[in-house]
């Protein structure tokens, strides 16, 4: 079985079992006491060693980590949590069209409760334009939450350049950093960003812990109440196991990995460029995650592929309507102007570790003759890729007065 | 899965004697059926399908149930039958597995509004 | 070394480990799509068993379950999410005193948002008075949230009785049953509780995983925005391994383990009252958890006694005022009326399946020489162990004026 | 940790010439020291300690740095000087270390007091 779904979780790696085993069972203690007994003391041991472990990784003290159970919470504190603290400065937020969920709906809520949004939309790259968001920042702008990289379709945002922007204007930066965590480096000291998600499952770590780097100096309200663990930010009793395998997974992540992982996926390039025929790469050309390729592939549609893919023994994620309960398709790939029929066609491919060439080899001459048995059967013609964006906003008005009946 | 994996009847006729289309690509599937009859039997069928595992394997379904029926019995092809032939599609399924048996009723209106015009040509003389 | 700190947290049992294990190194899809590729399949079968086995063991439908990263975020979930799910029927809130923060915090920050809160005092064995409660009760009261079990005294609470009487004028009734679930087992069913929290850490299960129970037609809004997982009540990936790390704690819980827990704790009851002097049993003398003994011993601080213990190899734990970071002594030895000095002297026993008889000979028998040499040089006389009520009201008004420098 | 397990000097003088009782344990910890003076010279010290970890270690680190000093010696003895020489104490522990340092003046305040009144009857003859 090849794994090439990476940007939704990775396999956990042996040695971050190995260092969460003994907090299973020995340092099993809670970290609430400062004069507790051994277990307490050993398993707060653990904990702040795991801080600052994640606190080195983006150069940055320890005391501004707060340990959450991953990337919704960290999102969620970031933007609720900043919003509510600052509502006395004023009531606007900015966000991209193609954050991750938490981000939109975290910021769309707060619509309800009297702040104001601004989308910004993103080219057919996906890339925001700074120029445009600095012209949407107004005098009550409070808060701007841009990834750093989009799980998706892999686009890198260009954070110094904003984080600077914003920072002089005085107005808080918030990104996600979840996808591009340890991948693309990033130095706290270097660029002013005020909040970062960071979360363990996606690089090897274990699910259920991520982490949210609060500057010092910036004001962000705790969202859940409680006791007064984490810096009163994020009450309860902390996922120490969790803490300590996600400091793990940071300290064996290698000096080459991104290196080899972007090798890795121009070979998944060169390869597919060789031997598949229409379709076409999603994402920046250039400005893009190192291990994340992305496609649309003309005439047929994501799930039929990754169900075959499946049986083939290849792991991939489609951002088809198909594939999600709601039966709405990947808002990133509409955003970036898609026609829907081609959107439906989208394969991510997102690379590990543990991913090899010989996986490469093998998955592409896999999909081939899935993809030409289900073109056989389509009833589509070789088509247009995108259309207009106007045309584009013209399709989501439309599709979003239908009821779900007439989507599939 | 074993229908989506082998799916049956699956491509054109080219000379096709009645022919269904329903579902969009912008929304999701699109299906395009075709059949052939003689004697008032369905004799040939073949589908396209655009769209996911349970259009696929619907479209499989129908096609065989539907081959060798007279058209009167092909009326008879529902939905239910179709996704009780599959048993347990996930609900948020359901309407895929609608579209290969109202693609299948359109490919005999087809037929019939066909074949009526050609009775009334046969009766002129 | 003995644990006997076992309300704190647990040792994650050998069974539990094995069980996530697979979650890390191959199943560990996330459960987001429902035609998703084999590891995605295989982890949202190990959730949904997961699920099926917590329902189970309170004989609820395997859709009530909604999988959280804890106590505290169930008990945020359930108070805040239920008072703002249903504010247009009423602004009322009810509590007791003895709640843990995340319940009484919860509680106390909805009051900044025009919601108004009853606190119910406790009497000196730590029970609320259900006849108390119900005359509380007004026509806008939307919310009562009092817990099964206290986790520093042990004391049940009369959560059937509180469930029939709030069902019965369509009160939502939330209970944080933490502590008790499993030792004392809930059959919602029969008992019309409409939210309980509930968490894997203090069962031998992993930390950063709990659950809510939510009833079905009761109104509960997410506190945290993203997907569309846990029925929309809890967005975000799900820690799947956790989950079935809980479940398997869930079923590896024995049918005479609450027995055995009891058994143990009249053990260690047997044996301190024959050994020690001028100590005093906390909590009510029947309606106690199982594996929870605590005390206060006279003339004595408990943060001296657990670090002397400690060194003797016994982990317990005291809400001495001492042991926590504010210096604020423990609200509940203060809300059943226990002198401030009195209090200090606080020491827990909790109990596990872990614990042996030669165990508890061994830590009463180190016990008895620490609470000796620290009475021989304590300033303190024998006293009096409890003061009226009324004192204790006053002293409080008093200390809140005090400022720090005064605690110690 | 090692002030803790064996911490020095703990316990009652009755026949004590300076007593110092600082604290109240309503509010936490509670001291009181006690001295035997010779010579302008503290001879003997012993401190009862009611409270945390903290408070018995600097009791006895304390009630050890005073033993053999001038009463003007020991004066200069602060809080600061008892906590650098345990070094590192947790920051909200702070407090309590304050506590040996003050019954120790509290202490030297009452055996002056006492010896004023003593001398003052031996000037009177
Ligand atoms: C077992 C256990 N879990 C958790 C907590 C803290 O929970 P909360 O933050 O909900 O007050 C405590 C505090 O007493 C506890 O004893
Ligand atoms: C790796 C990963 N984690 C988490 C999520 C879901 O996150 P959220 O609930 O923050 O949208 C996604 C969704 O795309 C994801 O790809």
């Amino acid at each position: 079985m090849a794994f090439l779904d990476n940007a939704s979780s990775t396999r956990v790696d042996e040695r971050v079992i190995e260092a969460m085993l003994p907090y299973f069972r020995e340092s099993y203690g809670t970290a609430g006491m400062e004069l507790g007994h051994s277990r307490d003391v050993a398993a707060m041991k653990g904990l702040e060693n795991a801080r600052k472990v994640i606190a080195e990784s983006i150069n940055a003290d320890p005391l501004t980590i707060v340990f959450t159970s991953g990337q919704t919470e960290s999102n969620n504190l970031a933007i609720q949590g900043a919003a509510l603290a600052n509502k006395d400065h004023g009531k606007h937020i900015i966000t991209s069209s193609i954050e991750v969920m938490s981000v939109l709906q975290a910021c769309k809520a707060l619509e309800k409760d009297g702040f104001e949004l601004d989308i910004l939309d993103v080219d057919e790259n996906g890339l925001v334009d700074v120029g445009q968001l600095k012209k949407k920042i107004r005098k009550d702008t409070i808060l701007v939450s841009i990834q750093h990289a989009n799980g998706e379709i892999g686009t890198v945002q260009p954070i110094e350049e904003i984080a600077r922007m914003t920072s002089a204007r005085g107005v808080i930066f918030h990104t996600d950093a979840t996808q591009s965590y340890l991948k693309i480096p990033v130095d706290i000291q270097a660029v002013p960003i005020n909040l970062m998600t960071m979360d363990a499952h996606v690089i090897h770590g274990p699910k259920g812990i991520g982490a949210l780097f609060v500057r010092k100096g910036t004001r962000v309200e705790r969202i859940m109440e409680g006791g007064d663990e984490e810096r009163r930010l994020r009450p309860g009793v902390q996922n120490i196991p969790g803490a300590v395998g996600f400091a793990e997974a940071v300290k064996i992540w290698g000096k080459d990995e991104s290196d080899n992982l972007l090798s890795l996926r121009h070979y998944v390039e060169q390869k597919m460029s060789t031997t598949l025929e229409d379709y076409r790469v999603t994402g920046h050309p250039v400005k893009r995650l190192p291990n994340l390729f992305s496609m649309v592939v003309e005439q047929i549609e994501g799930e039929s592929m990754l169900v075959e893919l499946d049986m083939d023994g290849y792991a991939i994620s489609t951002g088809s309507a198909c594939s999600s309960k709601t039966l709405q398709g990947s808002h990133v790939l509409k955003a970036i102007g898609l026609r829907p029929e081609i959107a439906h066609g989208s394969v991510r491919v997102s690379l590990s570790r543990f991913n090899t060439k010989e996986q490469i080899d093998g998955f592409v001459e896999a999909l081939v003759p899935i993809v030409n048995r289900l073109r056989q059967f389509s009833p589509l013609k070789r088509g247009e890729y995108f259309m207009a964006k106007s045309e584009a906003k013209h399709e989501e008005q439309e599709s979003s007065s239908d009821d779900d009946q007439s989507l599939g | 899965m074993r229908e989506f994996k082998n799916p049956q009847n699956m491509g054109r006729i080219d000379d096709a004697d009645g022919v269904g289309t329903v579902g969009n690509p912008v929304c999701g599937d699109m299906l395009r059926l075709f059949i052939k009859v003689k004697d008032d039997k369905i004799v040939d069928i073949k589908v396209e399908t655009f769209g996911c595992v349970a259009a696929i394997a619907t479209s499989s379904m129908t096609t065989q149930m539907a081959m060798g029926m007279t058209i009167e019995e092909a009326k008879t092809i529902t939905r239910k039958m179709v996704a009780d032939a599959l048993d347990g599609l996930p609900p948020h399924k359901m309407h895929c597995s609608n579209l290969a048996a109202e693609a299948l009723q359109k490919a005999i209106e087809d037929y019939e509004s066909k074949t009526q015009g050609e009775k009334k040509a046969e009766k002129r003389p």
